[in-house]
């Protein structure tokens, strides 16, 4: 394993998040080989890495997610670690470890941390005994409707029923008091015997209209933990981030720090190393639940760079060569003004259809207060092989109404021609009352595009 | 046509990045639309001639672009790498070449060797034919796609 | 071609991931579009022209464009602005038009004035001809080159 | 004169600064008009304007300068406001009265402060009486050689004489010590007499290799001044300037809390109001020397906006809606890190020939820490009728190294095809030595384009 300071970087990604490493390592002085699909030949990736390599067709499992090509690659070009991005293999437990044992530096946690995180129900195990909150539910199949009605009485309703087999919305059921709960439980079973084979149901506290919040982690070799301000990212739409904040309007810092602490904690405890982020549902009381743990950095990583001034990918760059996080961060962490992000994607604003193809017109926003991250450029064509993010368009303010404002206007002015994109959805979202005063939960985008269902949040 | 021959030429309008390919030969027709290309810009020869076109200069791997580009002559095959790794010319260091330009080969002859991962994977003709030209040198890492050997069909 | 054969094209069209495949063999012919790939999103190229050509919509101004377009008539004159400001089309809101549509002017006439800054310009015509139309609306604001009328020379 | 909220304002300028208040304006919820020339039809400020109106043909002298037609144009869409932009008719006090007398508010001071520092001499004579540190000289023409020693005994060598007709260098003599004076006094009045055709000469301190310092201000309407932390623009040639940074590397907390404590006494007394700078020299003791002041927007004003936060063309445009500098800033003025400006123009980089034409590929960079303020686009002209700024790449970092390193990167990832541009030449700024010593000073530029002259800085 090379030790100290990185002469050569490989980024084992496409598309914005692999410029955005080239970035970073040409900030710190380190040499980037990008890795190309047949499809990316074109990418801006491969344009601004010292070195590029075609590694396989478009389709990903043969080039971005065929480990052999990649560490192939890392050999030949003499890399002395990878950047494994977000997605593809950057939470694969097993690529970490082919890394280590081909002596490649993996810029990311430990192998076993990852495989840690990768189990959910280990993940939040874990995350109990170290004193995080998690969703309280039963720990196993429930027997018959009393032991339910006993454990619902203990946790509070609505609870909801879900088939221990399932998935799909079968076989589950919110219950919203103690007299609905017997005839419920047996409609649950009925459902997922059918659906499932098996009539197991186990309970858990639902959650009618929670909050996505996040903390960003970074964790040195050395054992120092930080935590840096939550983000908000409760606008979704079938899991899909599509707008991202920094800090929570719903967060306040007792909370925060409490938060802080017990994540500092079970961070430490789990030897966690690098980047990675941790992902809570916030209830109505604005109680958090653990749900699950990511290592890796995020999409929406920038809202919290913009924050805290803090470069997150030089930050895991130089934690990966050893560096200890009080010689990086330098200082304590402060937040500056409000920071948002909105995802723009290569999709139809009303199908959500994926519109692959060729830009014909690209002007990209700037002025104070606007990045953009992306790979794209006029004339270049956007393949139909992997996901449809073109740009994450981020701004920041001096407070919420500035940030929400200064986004406004960055979408006027972003011109992406030839293709669709949900630049107009995001002004939909941006103008919408409850996003404007900081009303969200992850129900928001499906009460927005059909206001006629009283639809339960996804 | 067989499925095999359109599926070379699905290939080839990728590699090359067309938006659309037709071919005739005789009585035989094909017609390939690659995803993401409006019709209009059928006529649109190689992508992104625009705005940036190459990797930066200076790049090792730059000239994989001119390699891959179809051969004028259509009966010289290029034998291009399946993998990325390392290119040898024979079994060993101290071995003679695998094979000589001049020299005729059979489907099934072993042209090279690439190593990925310590594995050494054998690169064998698909054609009978006369290895015309070697492109690559021996101990040079080769990256996907790129062409190995030229091979001229008898 | 038999149905195992069609099918092994569209095998090869979803592993491939083009858009459309058409195979013609003799007689027999097979057309294949993907899914996710309409037929409206084939055309969806269109809404560029250029980069990006005019000002946002719902500009005043926006028609000053086509307006200053020369006439494909070669003996059509416009008169133009040749300042800001409002244009009126007689010396008081009372009085009549200093010119009217199928009117003989001579160079020299005056044919509206344009309010700038208090100030009222006479706008002459500059050669002899029938007014043909005017383009702009009593008391509607004018810009730089802005076309006033249309002047058919005789 | 309108007060209170304006609804809409119109832009007198063209080109980037065109585009930074449209900005402000749409975040500020204010429409905008914009007016442009013939040759600047296809602009992005006509696009991103609500309205825009052509004003003339190309030249500026008919269009961009032609007072008329602007206030004809205000007066037709009937705006609240006029913002100037800088160059153009921003300092033009007969314009800003103009405006005034027509009903229509001028976004910068009032017009008689505006003439105050346009005459060069009444605004050294002013500050100095504020006791502002100006450059030691004589009042008027110097007699004899004897009157000319007596004081620059007094002011201390090396001193400058200068034909007080003068221009261009003729009549301008450097002298280092008593013993050379009488001789180069004679020399000096010689040569201006020649030249001149008077030959009087008068006497300023010398000033080997000054830096080029300056300071925001911001002054309320209600006789509040706010002083944001000095910008270094040292980076000339031919006096425009090619790089700027904020902080200033050879500032220190002390020099910062005088100036700002002398500039806000100035600056009320005048009753200054609205944004501008004031500009200094810098002797290599570290002492600073009024030179001129600025009443408008400054080009490099990005680089405060991004260590401070402080939206300074929106904070204009507030200003002059009469609200208050404490509403506008809320809260003190705080520093975070460094940032440093390149002024891309469209020019040979070794000739410095002007390189009008088409842009037929065009990239901007993007990522954290980087803005980018432009009018252009894939596909635009670059008119030849007015100056060749092209773009300012601003780059942020936590401190000067960093920016220098994301400037670098920036640099790397920013590709305009089709004309000449000064990106090499930023490129070979930033690695000079000097440079990333801070080693600055306005003879930079002449030594490292001409290192064998041991030039005289200009």
């Amino acid at each position: 394993m090379p030790s100290g300071r990185f002469k050569k970087v490989l980024i084992a990604n496409r598309g914005e998040i692999a410029v955005r490493v080239i970035s970073a390592c040409k900030e710190l002085g380190i040499q980037t080989v990008a890795v190309y699909s047949e499809a990316d030949r074109y990418s801006s990736h491969v344009r601004f890495a010292d070195q590029a390599l075609c590694i396989g067709p478009a389709k990903s499992a043969r080039s971005y997610l065929d480990q052999p090509s990649i560490i192939s690659a890392a050999e030949i070009t003499n890399v002395d670690a990878i950047h494994p991005g977000y997605g593809f293999l950057s939470e694969n437990a097993g690529f970490a470890q082919v890394c280590e044992t081909s002596g490649i530096k993996f810029i990311g946690p430990k192998p076993e941390v990852i495989r840690l995180t990768g189990v959910k129900e280990q993940a939040r195990a874990f995350m109990r005994k170290m004193g995080v909150p998690t969703l309280p539910g039963s720990e196993g199949v429930l027997q018959n409707p009393d032991e339910a009605l006993e454990l619902a009485g203990q946790i509070g309703y609505p609870v909801i029923l879900k088939a221990s087999a399932g998935g799909g919305g079968r076989g589950m059921r919110v219950v919203d008091g103690a007299a609905d709960l017997p005839g419920l439980f047996t409609q649950a079973q009925q459902e997922a015997g059918a659906a499932f084979s098996t009539p197991d149901v186990y309970l858990e506290k639902y959650i009618r209209a929670p909050r996505h919040i996040e903390f960003q982690v970074l964790a040195d070799e050395h054992g120092q933990v930080e935590v840096l301000p939550e983000r908000e990212c409760s606008i979704q739409r079938r899991h899909q981030k599509l707008v991202e904040e920094s800090p929570s309007p719903a967060m306040n810092d007792r909370l925060r720090g409490e938060m802080a602490a017990a994540l500092k904690k079970a961070m430490a405890t789990a030897g966690y190393t690098n980047a990675g982020t941790v992902e809570f549902l916030m209830d109505e009381q604005g109680k958090l639940y653990f749900i699950e743990m990511n290592a890796r950095v995020q999409v929406e990583h920038p809202v919290t760079e913009f924050v805290t001034g803090i470069d997150i990918v030089k930050a895991q760059i130089r934690i990966a060569q050893g560096e200890r996080l009080g010689d990086i961060l330098r200082g304590p962490v402060e937040v500056r003004g409000h920071a948002l992000e909105c995802r723009i994607n290569a999709e139809n604003p009303e199908t959500f259809a994926p519109s692959a193809g060729r830009i014909t017109g690209f002007h990209m926003p700037g002025g104070m207060g606007v990045r953009v991250d992306t790979w794209v450029y006029t004339d270049c064509v956007i393949p139909p092989f992997y996901d449809s993010l073109v740009a994450k368009l981020v701004t920041h303010g001096v407070d919420r109404a500035e940030a929400i404002r200064r986004m406004n206007r960055a979408l006027d002015m972003f011109i992406i021609e030839g293709i669709h994109t949900s630049i107009p959805l995001h002004r939909r979202i941006l103008a919408h009352p409850d996003f404007q005063a900081g009303r969200l939960d992850t129900g928001f985008i499906g009460r927005m595009l059909s206001p006629e269902k009283a639809a339960i949040p996804a | 046509m067989t499925v095999d021959e359109i599926r070379e030429l699905i290939r080839l309008a990728t590699e090359t990045g067309v938006a659309e390919l037709e071919v005739q030969r005789g009585e035989d027709r094909v017609r390939i639309r690659r995803a993401g290309f409006t019709s209009q810009e059928i006529t649109i020869g190689a992508p992104a001639v625009g705005a940036f076109s190459g990797p930066a200069s200076g790049v090792p791997f730059e000239t994989s672009r001119e390699r891959t580009e179809p051969p004028v002559d259509p009966n010289l095959i290029l034998v291009k790498s399946p993998i990325v790794g390392t290119f040898y010319e024979g079994p060993s260091p101290d071995a003679a070449p695998f094979v000589s330009v001049g020299e005729r080969v059979q489907p099934g002859k072993v042209l090279c060797i690439i190593e990925s991962m310590k594995l050494m994977n054998e690169i064998e003709a698909e054609i009978a034919g006369v290895v015309e030209s070697r492109l690559v040198m021996n101990g040079q890492p080769v990256e996907y796609g790129e062409a190995l050997f030229a091979i001229r069909a008898v």
